[in-house]
């Protein structure tokens, strides 16, 4: 009747594992206090425009966390705007940054990142550019998994300050990541403590929004369920509004609640390049050609000055890529129309 | 790319679940279950579990990963199903692996603020190499790759030999499985953890697979050559699984 | 940039908090085995009775947790099939355990049992029987939280031997459990650590299922994501079977994939005198009855005999309430038809 | 019963969080969402988030609790909300409660094993009273009620007086807040963490009070009579809310 777990008084040690820095606070009571005096509670509109929510919510040397995966779901309109508004010396949460990175990096805005797994970009192969940035010592890190990032988030979203976890244990990653090595308290086992995670400022790009921010995100949820509970601001971007009516309909699927979200903006193919589930597919072609662009840069600060800082918001991005037209292609293709 | 891939697929027992990543992985796993395996289940760590694969995912995350999946989940979901010890194989690739299957993904040189080349880091793979029950590779083998001391572990495979593992608190029972490389396929011996080449592939002989390791291999009493891909694996593999060549029409890891 | 945070090497002490007994055994690693070489990965039809599941899935002395909560959702035909089959030395999870619980105590079934809440029926009032039994010392408690136990099962959903939580500190209910008081590795916050709590069996009741056990469940979820995953052997009672491709259209739904599931029957209604949501409200009379039945020996066993013992399923218990009838008006109850 | 809820629902600040029972505390939020706050957000801890309440649950996990809701989500989900530091009120009711308002739902004796009275236990009062940043409290007063020493502290008050919440571990500024009584309203003295009467009911006094509490009383300088309810409070409360009397028809503690 598992007597032999019965806790008895131990002394024990806590023992760093990594010499990685922690470039947030993981102070859980820190933490209430911000979303105790911070957090909108009120449930009125947020509504706002990308350029207006980047310039109020977005400060220099913030901490990011971007939710999606890779170049799946990303919230494109305002990683575009943080670039164009010259915002600098942010922190990001490298939980499979691909193309996120990739924006980030290209306009210089990066200073420190907690690594999962950056500079690539999945099967399409890998950046130069922000290879050569993270190579230059330019781009602060501390190692982790995105298992471990994850439940940093986790720590975060439950209120507590640590997690316990077993993976790094043994390995280089653990030796260049701030984690601590602690036992068990009923069994004795080794775990690595790993510290919460609160982002400053939370991107996330949604399926359906109502203007008081109750979202609904549809398929795989990554990590946003709790990016969304550790983020101090949130920013979310959404396909579409729908009226609250919807989100009342079938509460089971309200991802985000209102009084988590701080501004939401609707913003039509938003995650274009990349996938949006059951809306539209990656754009290979225009992945791989900021691929190719940001090996060099002459090519690159064309590429940026075409798609990015040339261009005055997200819809005048998608009007160099095709426009419409091209979203059709991609709505067809992430749909299996057959043509 | 395509030997390599037949060969993994034959690993992936029936009614077992595997977490894939995209590429060769994946290829492997859809043959297996086209082929062998009919209801492996093939997850992936952004929270696709079981989909009816229409064509190959181009991203771990991406809409492929979980269409018309049994579930459609969260990376928290699928790494604790790994944590809890459900999930029967990974497979991983990495830049270098020595002896005891450990793996390198995160750089080369010593000054890790540094790096004289900067890979993309664990991402899942340390924690699918922690905590699967069998961990896989599928690699070309050259001297570069398969080193004495690699540069970063990134994933554990069985650290410094028999009992490390453990002792580092990882769970037990865990470790690398198979390598499958262009040259061979290897298991690691039941008492020192090294690495025991058990197929060399047709044309080959131990000579080369030894000029291609940077390492002292083991080498399996039993020591027999691989079969090669059957007619029926090679047409599933280039017709149904992956019919627009995106990994075997590459050259190199996927 | 948080680095008042970076870990250094501290002795520290665990002291437990209290002095209750921990009935299952928390090790991850013993449960990990367990998963890997007993968890059913074939995805085959599991279809199976009530009378066949019980008596080949529920040992004597199991440990067991219950889905939904309060009398909502409850898996009644598994309980009354347990009561039936005369299974003993029981040990429960009392995460606001109501009509379970007391169905289990009529039926003598418990002796041991980790509460948060037992012996009440929330508004509706205690059983006299229930509260006996505890004041009897029958059964063997240990002292928790609903918070405490849904975060037990929740370390065992992750894969983990304990999780630090935030109840429970400096009260009496903490003095009666079986949590170790421990710092954070990084702010040196005072902590509960509570163990992971694997069931050897749960028993859960869902809107939906295939024959394989993937399963959907309607509003809320209570703790049912984690405690199906925490437990040993899980047997699932379903108001409906559904074709697999009804799973495959929204895997989002997906709250139990077949490879956590033992055994899955069709029970229409088997939630009754419970709520379902969206299918059929509570049956306030019925439950009024046994409340008042259960104040007294003799009546008790008259009103076990009527609904429980006397009947031979399920079925045959609905019947003796009232039958398609009754169960009518309370469809019209849960979705307010106006009549 | 009418009084309390009515007093109760006036302390409920408008954009607001607060998390609920069943019963009187439900009634309070329900009428404070119609009289004064119309954006209060009502959770419940099995899952529901800001229903649309059609009628009074029965159970704070029944489909009411999240009929038309903003979300139906889980127990995890509302306790870690809580404890993550975004809910502002809570409600709790008790069998004892001493003069820094920790609370008895446990038992009645000495011998754990063996109570005298068993109640239900903690159920989450133990976690709402820790994590929620003011507790409130509606319950009938008397000797045996409000008492020098309880028997078992279910939920932390104060516990033994200034510091102790924050020695003990529980997040810093938290604790109770209001009890509202048949008799006064109590806050709690910011010095000696200490219960004090504010407001009196009408017709009462002092004496009455002391009588029917079971430890010295602090008094408020500004002690006040208790604002009586309102025709509107009232004709809301009997008509809107509790139609069919469920919670005001009876007597005693919700």
């Amino acid at each position: 009747m598992g007597n032999t777990y019965q806790p008895v008084e131990r002394a024990v040690s806590y023992q760093p594992a990594g010499e990685g820095k922690i470039f947030t606070d993981p102070d859980a009571d820190k933490a209430r206090e911000y979303f105790y005096h911070e957090k909108p509670r009120k449930m009125v509109s947020k509504e706002t425009s990308v350029k207006e929510a980047v310039s109020a919510l977005v400060k220099d040397g913030d901490y990011i966390g971007v939710g999606g995966f890779g170049a799946n779901r990303i919230p494109t309109a305002i990683l575009h705007e943080i670039v164009r508004q010259n915002k600098k010396n942010l922190g990001l949460a490298g939980h499979t940054a691909t193309h996120d990175f990739q924006i980030l990096v290209a306009g210089n805005c990066i200073n420190r990142c907690d690594i999962a797994y950056i500079v690539g970009l999945e099967a399409r192969g890998l950046s130069k550019m922000a290879r050569r940035a993270v190579e230059s010592g330019a781009i602060e890190i501390t190692e982790w998994t995105n298992a471990a990032l994850a439940w940093r988030y986790k720590a975060a979203s439950m209120g507590v300050s640590f997690l316990p976890v077993r993976c790094m244990l043994g390995t280089d990653t653990a030796k260049y990541s701030a984690a601590v090595k602690m036992e068990c308290p009923f069994t004795g086992s080794v775990y690595l403590a790993v510290p919460a995670l609160y982002p400053d400022l939370a991107i996330i790009h949604v399926h359906r929004a109502d203007v008081y921010g109750n979202c609904q995100i549809d398929g795989i949820m990554v990590s946003d369920y709790d990016l969304a509970r550790a983020a101090k601001r949130l920013i979310v971007t959404t396909e579409r509004f729908v009226p609250n009516e919807v989100i009342r309909r079938e509460p089971a699927r309200t991802a985000i609640p209102y009084y988590l979200v701080d501004a939401v903006i609707e913003v039509p193919f938003g995650s274009y390049p990349g996938n949006m589930a059951y809306e539209y597919y990656s754009d290979e072609e225009h992945l791989r050609q900021w691929l190719d662009a940001d090996g060099d840069d002459e090519k690159l600060k064309d590429f940026l000055e075409k798609h990015l800082y040339g261009v005055p918001d997200f819809e005048a991005y998608l009007q160099t890529v095709g426009g419409l037209k091209k979203l059709q292609k991609l709505r067809s293709l992430e749909n299996l129309v057959e043509k | 790319m395509e030997l390599m891939i037949c060969l993994a697929s034959r690993y992936l027992e029936d009614d077992s679940i595997v977490v894939v990543g995209t590429g060769a992985p994946c290829a492997a796993a859809m043959l297996a279950q086209k082929m062998y395996s009919p209801r492996l289940m093939i997850m992936f760590e952004a929270g696709g579990i079981g989909p009816l694969l229409p064509s190959m995912p181009i991203s771990v995350g991406d809409s492929r990963t979980f269409y018309r999946g049994l579930g459609a989940s969260s990376m928290p979901e699928i790494m604790e199903t790994c944590q809890r010890g459900l999930v029967d194989y990974t497979f991983l690739g990495g830049a270098q692996i020595d002896m005891y299957g450990n793996i390198n993904s995160t750089m080369v040189g010593t000054d890790h603020a540094r790096p004289k080349v900067r890979f993309p880091g664990s991402g899942g793979a340390n924690d699918l190499a922690s905590f699967c029950w069998k961990t896989m590779m599928i690699t070309p083998q050259d001297k570069r790759r398969f080193t004495e001391k690699i540069d970063f572990v990134t994933s554990p495979g069985y650290l410094d030999g028999p009992g490390a593992r453990e002792a580092a608190g990882l769970p037990p029972g865990t470790g690398p499985y198979k390598v499958i490389t262009d040259l061979c396929v290897i298991g690691f011996d039941g008492e020192s953890k090294r690495m025991k080449v058990e197929n060399i592939h047709p044309g080959l002989d131990r000579e080369v697979i030894a000029e291609n390791t940077g390492f002292e291999l083991l080498w399996s009493e039993n020591l027999v050559q691989s079969e090669p891909p059957t007619a029926a694996e090679l047409q599933c593999l280039r017709e149904e699984v992956d019919p627009y060549r995106y990994i075997i029409g590459r050259s190199g890891p996927g």
